[in-house]
C-alpha cells in the first residue's frame, strides 16, 4: 500500500537532524487545502512518519514550525509567539503557495504579509495545494533519511 | 519523672507570667518557658523510653478528695514526647507569629495551660487525675479556638461545635471509667488493672465502648469527627498545630491505655470495631482532603485520614494480640505509634507552614493563592518537604510508618480467625487507597497553593515571614527526615511502649539497627542505602545531562497556545483540580453544584455571565448531625412554649412535680 | 496427568471466576457475551480436566457438549440478538459499575466463607474450588437483579447456570450424562425463546429495556 | 534469603547496573516497537523501532526553555522523575533475583518510588501556571490515585502466597513453586495488574500517546512546557517506567529465565529472557491498542475500579486458599 521510498532527496544544509524531526503545525490563514495534504502525507500512502518526522502539540517539543497560509493580522501575534516558544536550533517550513509567496490571497484585506515578511523561511514547499509527496520530500530533506 | 514535674511547673509559671506581664514581655517569657518545659518533658520521656524504671508520684495537695497520681511509663512517654516535640516548635513559632488576638492576655495565659494538660494526660494514673487534665485540655483548647471570635463568625461556630462534642465525649469517658472504678475497687489505674480480670464481661465491654466513644471523638474518628474540620482551621495556627499533632494523639492514647493496658486486651470485636472506625476515617478523611480548597481544612481532613490509619494499626494489633499472634501484633502496634509520631512532625510542620502562608498572603483559600514558591522560598521549601513526607516518599518519615504498617498487616495474615483476616485485608485496602488519595490532596495543596501564578493581590504581594516561624517549621521537618532515614533510632523505644500497651512481653524489638530489618519476619527496608542510591542516581543523571547538553537555558513566556494573554485566572484552581475525583466519588462526597447562566437579552445563545459554585459539605455532618441538632431545636422550641416568664407558672410546675412524686411514691 | 492436574484445574476454575467478574465490569454488551463464551470454554476445560483425571468417558462427552453449547452455540445466538438490536449495545446498570464490583467482591468473600464447611468435609483439589462455583451463581443472580437490558438478564441467568454446573462437576465428580444433557438443552431452549421474545418485543415496542416494558401494564 | 547472602556484592552491583542499562535502552525501544506494530496493523510502514532513541539523542542537543513563572520545582522535576524510576529499576528483580539493595526491594518501596515520580511530574505541570499543565496534572493524579493502590494490592496478592512483600523473594518463590503460577489468585492479579500497567503507562484506552489535542491529553499535557534535555529526561523516565512495569509483570508471573544463582552467565540469560518477555508483552499491548478506542475520561475510573476490585479479589482468594 505504502508508496516505495524514492531516492533520498538532498539533505538540507540548514541543520543536521539525524533522523528525527518534530514539527508544530501553525495555520496562519490557510484555506485548509494544505491541511488535507499534510494529513495524507502522514497517512498510510506517503507515510512521512517512517522517515522520522512527526507533528507535535507543543512548540517546546518541536524542531520547527510547519506554516500554512498567508499571515493574517489576527494570526501574526500567535505566529511570533510560537516562533519564540521554539527551542533552538529551529527551522521554519513554509507549506503551500500562500505561505511561500502569498498565493491568491496576497493582497487581500486583513493580510499582514507573507511568511517571509515575518520570519526567514528555511524550506519552501510550493504547490496549491502541495502534493503529499513533496511535503514528504521536504521532511526527508530535513531528517536526512 | 521529676523532670516532667519540672516541665509541668514551668508551664504553670509560663501561664501565670502570660496573665500578669505586659504585652510584649508576656509572649516572649511564656514562649521561652514553654520551650524549656518541652525540653524537660522530652528529656524525661526519653529516659523513660530508654528503660529507667517506671516511677510514680502521688500528691494529695494538688487535687482535693482523691489526690493526684502520676506515672511515667513507656506508653505514656511516647505521647509526652509527641507533645514536647510539637510544643517546642510552637513556642518558637509564637515568638514570630504573635500579633493581634493571640497576643492577648487570655491567649498567652491559656497556651501554656494547654501544653501542660497535654503533657499531663499521658502520665495521669488515676481516674480523677485523668479526668482533671482531660477537662483542662478541653477547656483550654476550646477557649483558644475562641480567641479570634471577634473577627470571624466561623470561630464562634467552631467553638460551639468543639465544646459540645468534647464535653459529650468527656462525659462518655467518665461514665466508662466509673464503670471500671465501681467494679475495680478503686480509682487508681493500678487497682483497676488488677481487678480487670474479674470484671463481668458485660461491664468490661460497656466500659470499653463508652470510653471508645469519647476517645475516638477526640481522635477525630468518623463519624465522631464533626468538630475537627471546623476547629482545626479556625484555631490560631499554633493551636491548630498542637491540636492536630498532639491532642488528637491523646485520643489514641486513651484507647490504648484503657483497652490494651487496663483491660488487658479484651475481646476480638473491640479491636475489629476500632479498626473498622479507622478504615472509615482513613478513606473519608482522605477523600474530603482531595475535595477541600481551604488549606487548613485540607490539613484537618488529612489528620482524620492519618489517625484513621493509626487506628487501623491499633485495631489490627489488638485483634492480633487477642488471637495470640504476638509478633505481628507488636509489629503493627509499633507501626501505628511510628505513624503517630511522624504525623505529629509532618502535620505540625504543615500547619505551621499554612499559618505562615495565611500570614504572608492574607488568605488560606487555595483558590486565591499561587506563586508563593518564588516569594516565600524558605517556607515553601519546608512545606514541600513536609508534603513529600505525608505523601510517603520513601526515605521520609511517613513512608517508614506506612511500610511498617503494611508489614504488620501482611505478616498478620497467617493462621488467624476470619474476622481478623477481614480486618487486616480491609486495612491493607484502606492503606493503599488512602495513599493514592493523599497524593492527590497534597499535590493540590502544594501545586495550587505555592506554584504557578498568584491568583490574588494578597498572594502576589506576599513577603517571607519572620525567622522564628521559619525556624519552628524547620524544627519539625528534622524528625520528618530523621525518622525516615533512620527509623531504627526510635523503633526499640516504640517496641517497649507497644509491649507495655498490649502486655505482649516480647523479648527483642521488631527491628534492629537504624534501618528497618524485621527481626521476626521476612522483610527489610534500609532507607539509608535507598537514599544513597537515589542520590547517586540523581548525581549521575545530572552529570550525564550537563555533559551531553550542548546549549544553555532561556527564560521565555509560558506557552499558552499563542494566546494574547496568559492570565492567572486561566490556571487550574483547587476546585477544578479535585473535580475529577469528586466525580468519581460523587456518591460519597455528594457535592452541591450550582450553575447559573445569565443570557443576553437579545439571544439565549449568548451568555452574559456564568456563576459556577461547587461546595462539598461533610456528608456525615449533613445526614447525621443536622437532623439531631434540628430535633434538639424543635424540642427546645417546644419547651420554650412552657416558659412565659411568669413566676407563678414556674412555681406551679414545681408543685405539680412534687405532687406527682408523692403520688408515685405512695 | 499427575502433577499438572491441580494447577490446570485451578487455572480453568480461576478463569471461570475472572469471566464472571468481567461481565459485571464491561458495559459493552458484545464484550459481555464474549466473556460468557470464554467462561463456557473455561467451564468445558474444567469438565475436560476432571474427565481425564478420573478417566470418565461420560464426563468427557459432557465436556465436549458444554464446549459446544456454552462456548459457541449460546453466545452465537446472543450475538445475533445483540446485532438485531443495535440500540442496546451498552448495558444500563441499576447499580453503577464500581459499586457492582465492590458488591461482587463481597459476594465472593461470602461464598468462600459459606463453603468453608463443605470443603472441610472432603478436602481435595476439586472441592477446594467449589466457592468459585457458588460465587459465579451469586454474581449471576446479582446481574439478574441489577441489569436492565434483556440480553444482560439472559447472561445473568446463564452465569447462574454455569455456576451450578461448575459446582456439580467439582462435587459429584460424574453427573449422569442425561441430566447434564437435559439441563443444557433446557438452557438452549430458554435462550431461543428469549431471543425470539426480545426481537419481537423490540419490533413491536422499540425497546428491550425491562423497566420501560413495565409501563405496558398500565 | 540465604542465597541473597551468598551473592557477592560485585555481582549484585553489576546486575543492578545492567538492569538499569537494559531498561533505559529497552524502554524507548519498546515504545518504538509498539508504534511500529500499530503502524503495521494500520497499513503504514511506521517509524523505525529506534526512532525514540533518535528523538532522545536529538533532544539532548537542543536549547532548554524555562517559562517565566516557574520555580525550582520545574527544573528539578525531570531529574527526580528519572532518578526515582532508575532506583526502582535497580532494586527490582528484573534479570536476577539478587540485585543490589534487593532486600529493600519491597513492593511498597517500588510503588511509592513510582508515586514520587508521578508527584514530581504533576507538580511540574502546575508550576508553569498554564491551563493545560494544571489539567494534565489533575487528570494524571486522579488516575494515579486509583491505579497505584490497585498496583499495590495486586502485588500484595502475590505476597500473600509468598509470605513476604519483598519482590525478589516473591519471584524466587514463584520459581520454586511453579504451582503458584496457575492459581486463581495469580490469574486475577495478572488481569488487575495489566489494567493498572496500561493506565500507569498512559496507553489506550486510558490515554492516547499519539494525540495532538490538548483537551484529550493526560501525560502529554503535563509536559507541554518541557524542551530539550529536560524533555529528554521526562520522556526517558516515562519509557523507563513502561519498561519497569512490563518487566515486573513478566517476572512476577512468568519468572522463568531470570538469573537466580550468582553466575554472570545467568545474568546474560536473564537479559535475553527479559528482552524476549518484554517484547512479547509490548506487541500484545500494541495489538490490543489497535482494536481499542480511547474511553471517555470519566469512564476511566470505572476501568480502574475494575482493576482494583480484581486485585482485592486476588488477595481474598489468596488468603482463603493458602
Amino acid at each position: 500500500m505504502t508508496e516505495p521510498p524514492g531516492a533520498r532527496p538532498a539533505a538540507s544544509t540548514k541543520v543536521r537532524r539525524r533522523g528525527s524531526l518534530q514539527l508544530r503545525h501553525v495555520d496562519v490563514g490557510s484555506c485548509n487545502g494544505c491541511e488535507i495534504e499534510i494529513a495524507s502525507a502522514f497517512g498510510p500512502t506517503y507515510d512521512a512518519g517512517r522517515f522520522g518526522a512527526r507533528l507535535v502539540a507543543s512548540p517546546r517539543h518541536a524542531d520547527g514550525v510547519l506554516v500554512t497560509g498567508v499571515v493574517t493580522r489576527n494570526m501574526a501575534g500567535p505566529l511570533r509567539r510560537t516562533l519564540d516558544a521554539l527551542p533552538a536550533p529551529s527551522v521554519v517550513v513554509a507549506c503551500g503557495d500562500c505561505a511561500v509567496g502569498g498565493g491568491i490571497f496576497k493582497d487581500a484585506y486583513g493580510v499582514e504579509g507573507t511568511l517571509g515578511d515575518v520570519v526567514p523561511i528555511d524550506i519552501e514547499i510550493p504547490g496549491c495545494p502541495p502534493h503529499p509527496a513533496s511535503i514528504t520530500d521536504a521532511m526527508r530533506s530535513l531528517t536526512g533519511r | 519523672m521529676s523532670l516532667l514535674l519540672v516541665a509541668l511547673g514551668l508551664c504553670a509559671i509560663a501561664s501565670l507570667l502570660g496573665a500578669l506581664l505586659p504585652a510584649p514581655a508576656r509572649v516572649t517569657s511564656s514562649s521561652v518557658l514553654v520551650l524549656a518545659a518541652s525540653c524537660c518533658a522530652a528529656a524525661s520521656s526519653v529516659s523513660a523510653l530508654r528503660g529507667a524504671h517506671v516511677t510514680s508520684v502521688h500528691s494529695t495537695a494538688l487535687l482535693p478528695l482523691t489526690g493526684m497520681t502520676m506515672t511515667l511509663d513507656p506508653l505514656g512517654a511516647v505521647f509526652v514526647a509527641i507533645t514536647a516535640m510539637v510544643a517546642a516548635a510552637v513556642s518558637i513559632y509564637n515568638l514570630g507569629y504573635v500579633t493581634g488576638a493571640l497576643g492577648s492576655r487570655s491567649a498567652s495565659c491559656l497556651l501554656p495551660v494547654f501544653v501542660l494538660s497535654l503533657l499531663a494526660v499521658p502520665v495521669a494514673a488515676s481516674v480523677a487525675t485523668l479526668m482533671f487534665f482531660w477537662e483542662l485540655m478541653a477547656m483550654s483548647s476550646m477557649l483558644l479556638i475562641a480567641v479570634e471570635h471577634r473577627h470571624r463568625a466561623e470561630a464562634r461556630d467552631a467553638t460551639l461545635w468543639y465544646g459540645t462534642m468534647t464535653q459529650l465525649g468527656a462525659g462518655s469517658i467518665l461514665l466508662g471509667l466509673l464503670v471500671l472504678t465501681i467494679h475495680g475497687g478503686g480509682q487508681s489505674f493500678a487497682s483497676i488493672a488488677a481487678h480487670a480480670g474479674a470484671l463481668p464481661r458485660v461491664a468490661r465491654s460497656t466500659a470499653f465502648l463508652l470510653v471508645l466513644l469519647g476517645f475516638a471523638s477526640k481522635a477525630g474518628a468518623v463519624p465522631l469527627h464533626a468538630w475537627l474540620p471546623k476547629a482545626h482551621p479556625e484555631a490560631p495556627t499554633p493551636v491548630s498545630a498542637l491540636m492536630s499533632g498532639a491532642m488528637v494523639a491523646t485520643g489514641v492514647y486513651g484507647i490504648l491505655r484503657v483497652g490494651g493496658d487496663l483491660l488487658g486486651g479484651g475481646t476480638l470485636w473491640w479491636w475489629v470495631a476500632v479498626a473498622a472506625i479507622g478504615v472509615v476515617s482513613a478513606l473519608f478523611g482522605a477523600l474530603h482532603a482531595t475535595a477541600s480548597s481551604d488549606l487548613k481544612g485540607l490539613l484537618a481532613y488529612s489528620t482524620i485520614d492519618v489517625v484513621g490509619l493509626v487506628l487501623v494499626g491499633v485495631g489490627a494489633a489488638g485483634a492480633l494480640s487477642v488471637t495470640g499472634r504476638r509478633g505481628a501484633a507488636e509489629l503493627t502496634m509499633v507501626a501505628a505509634l511510628l505513624l503517630l509520631v511522624a504525623h505529629a512532625a509532618f502535620k505540625g510542620a504543615l500547619f505551621l507552614g499554612a499559618g505562615a502562608v495565611d500570614r504572608a498572603a492574607g488568605t488560606r483559600d487555595l483558590n486565591l493563592l499561587g506563586g508563593l514558591a518564588r516569594r516565600l522560598p524558605v517556607t515553601s521549601g519546608l512545606f514541600a518537604l513536609a508534603t513529600l513526607t505525608i505523601v510517603a516518599v520513601p526515605t521520609l518519615a511517613g513512608f517508614s510508618g506506612e511500610w511498617l504498617l503494611l508489614q504488620g498487616l501482611l505478616h498478620g495474615f497467617g493462621g488467624t480467625s476470619t474476622p481478623t483476616l477481614i480486618t487486616l485485608l480491609i486495612g491493607v485496602v484502606a492503606l493503599a487507597l488512602s495513599g493514592g488519595l493523599t497524593a492527590v490532596a497534597f499535590v493540590k495543596a502544594f501545586g495550587i497553593g505555592f506554584l504557578g501564578q498568584a491568583r490574588s493581590a494578597g498572594a502576589s504581594r506576599a513577603v517571607e515571614v519572620p525567622r522564628a516561624m521559619q525556624l519552628a517549621t524547620g524544627l519539625l521537618c528534622v524528625p520528618c527526615v530523621l525518622l525516615g532515614v533512620a527509623p531504627g533510632l526510635i523503633v526499640p523505644w516504640l517496641s517497649r511502649a507497644a509491649n507495655e500497651g498490649l502486655h505482649l512481653r516480647a523479648r527483642r524489638p521488631v527491628a534492629e539497627g537504624t534501618s528497618l530489618v524485621l527481626s521476626r519476619f521476612q522483610g527489610a527496608f534500609e532507607p539509608l542505602l535507598v537514599l544513597a542510591a537515589l542520590a547517586a542516581a540523581l548525581a549521575a543523571i545530572w552529570i550525564v545531562t550537563s555533559l551531553a547538553a550542548r546549549r544553555g537555558r532561556r527564560r521565555v513566556a509560558a506557552w499558552g497556545c499563542g494566546r494574547e494573554a496568559q492570565t492567572p485566572r486561566m490556571q487550574y484552581t483547587a476546585t477544578s483540580f479535585g473535580e475529577p475525583l469528586q466525580r468519581v466519588f460523587v456518591d460519597v462526597l455528594r457535592p452541591d453544584v450550582d450553575l447559573e447562566v445569565t443570557h443576553e437579552t437579545e439571544s439565549k445563545y449568548y451568555e452574559q455571565a456564568l456563576a459556577y459554585e461547587n461546595r462539598v459539605e461533610d456528608a456525615v455532618e449533613r445526614s447525621v448531625y443536622r437532623p439531631v441538632i434540628a430535633g434538639f431545636r424543635r424540642y427546645g422550641d417546644a419547651v420554650r412554649g412552657l416558659q412565659n416568664g411568669s413566676i407563678h407558672r414556674y412555681l406551679a410546675f414545681g408543685f405539680i412535680a412534687l405532687l406527682v412524686v408523692l403520688v408515685v411514691l405512695a | 496427568m499427575g502433577t499438572a492436574y491441580a494447577p490446570v484445574l485451578d487455572l480453568a476454575a480461576g478463569a471461570v471466576l475472572v469471566c464472571a467478574v468481567l461481565t459485571l465490569w464491561r458495559r459493552d454488551v458484545r464484550a459481555i457475551v464474549t466473556m460468557l463464551a470464554l467462561q463456557g470454554v473455561a467451564l468445558a476445560a474444567v469438565a475436560g480436566v476432571l474427565a481425564s483425571h478420573q478417566r470418565d468417558a461420560g464426563l468427557a462427552v459432557t465436556a465436549a457438549l458444554v464446549l459446544a453449547v456454552k462456548g459457541f452455540v449460546v453466545p452465537g445466538l446472543l450475538r445475533r440478538v445483540v446485532r438485531a438490536d443495535p440500540g442496546s449495545r451498552e448495558t444500563a446498570p441499576l447499580v453503577n459499575v464500581p459499586a457492582s464490583l465492590v458488591f461482587a467482591s463481597a459476594l465472593i468473600v461470602l461464598s468462600y466463607v459459606v463453603s468453608a464447611k463443605v470443603i472441610a468435609v472432603s478436602p481435595s483439589a476439586a472441592s477446594r474450588l467449589v466457592p468459585i462455583g457458588i460465587a459465579t451463581v451469586l454474581v449471576g443472580y446479582f446481574m439478574l437483579v441489577t441489569r436492565r437490558r434483556a440480553v444482560s438478564q439472559i447472561v445473568g441467568l446463564l452465569l447462574v447456570d454455569n455456576g451450578i454446573a461448575l459446582v456439580t462437576f467439582l462435587l459429584t465428580a460424574g453427573v449422569p450424562l442425561i441430566v447434564e444433557l437435559g439441563a443444557a438443552l433446557d438452557v438452549l431452549l430458554v435462550v431461543v425463546v428469549l431471543q425470539v421474545l426480545v426481537v419481537h418485543i423490540r419490533d413491536q415496542i422499540g425497546t428491550s429495556e425491562l423497566d420501560q416494558l413495565r409501563e405496558l401494564r398500565d | 534469603m540465604i542465597a541473597v547472602a551468598t551473592s557477592p556484592i560485585a555481582y549484585r552491583v553489576a546486575a543492578s547496573l545492567l538492569q538499569v542499562a537494559v531498561v533505559l535502552v529497552l524502554g524507548p525501544l519498546l515504545l518504538g516497537l509498539m508504534s511500529k506494530t500499530r503502524a503495521r496493523a494500520e497499513g503504514r510502514r511506521g517509524a523505525p523501532v529506534v526512532q525514540p532513541l533518535r528523538d532522545l539523542r536529538k533532544l539532548m542537543g537542543k536549547e532548554r526553555l524555562r517559562s517565566e513563572h516557574t520555580s525550582l520545582v520545574f527544573v528539578v522535576a525531570p531529574f527526580v522523575v528519572l532518578a526515582t524510576t532508575v532506583v526502582a529499576i535497580a532494586i527490582a528483580p528484573l534479570i536476577t533475583t539478587h540485585p543490589a539493595l534487593g532486600t529493600s526491594a519491597d513492593v511498597l518501596v517500588v510503588v511509592f518510588l513510582l508515586l514520587t515520580a508521578s508527584v514530581a511530574l504533576a507538580l511540574a505541570g502546575l508550576d508553569a501556571g498554564t491551563a493545560f499543565g494544571g489539567m494534565g496534572s489533575s487528570r494524571s493524579m486522579t488516575i494515579g490515585a486509583l491505579a497505584e493502590p490497585a498496583l499495590l494490592v495486586a502485588v500484595i496478592a502475590l505476597s500473600v502466597q509468598a509470605s513476604t512483600s519483598n519482590l525478589p523473594d516473591i519471584v524466587a518463590g514463584t520459581l520454586a513453586h511453579p504451582a503458584w503460577s496457575s492459581s486463581p489468585t495469580r490469574l486475577l492479579a495478572l488481569v488487575a495488574l495489566m489494567i493498572v500497567v496500561i493506565a500507569e503507562t498512559g496507553r489506550l484506552p486510558i490515554d492516547n500517546p499519539d494525540t495532538h489535542l490538548e483537551l484529550t491529553m493526560i501525560h502529554e499535557a503535563m509536559i507541554l512546557e518541557y524542551s530539550g534535555p529536560d524533555l529528554a529526561l521526562v520522556t526517558l523516565g516515562a519509557a523507563a517506567r513502561l519498561g519497569l512495569l512490563f518487566a515486573l509483570v513478566a517476572n512476577l508471573f512468568f519468572p522463568w529465565g531470570i538469573g537466580s544463582q550468582g553466575s554472570y552467565l545467568g545474568l546474560a540469560l536473564g537479559v535475553a529472557a527479559l528482552v524476549a518477555k518484554m517484547c512479547l508483552i509490548a506487541v500484545g499491548v500494541a495489538v490490543m491498542e489497535v482494536h481499542t478506542a480511547k474511553v471517555r475520561l470519566f469512564r476511566v475510573p470505572e476501568l480502574l475500579a475494575g482493576g482494583f476490585v480484581l486485585a482485592v479479589l486476588a488477595v481474598v482468594t489468596g488468603l482463603v486458599t493458602r
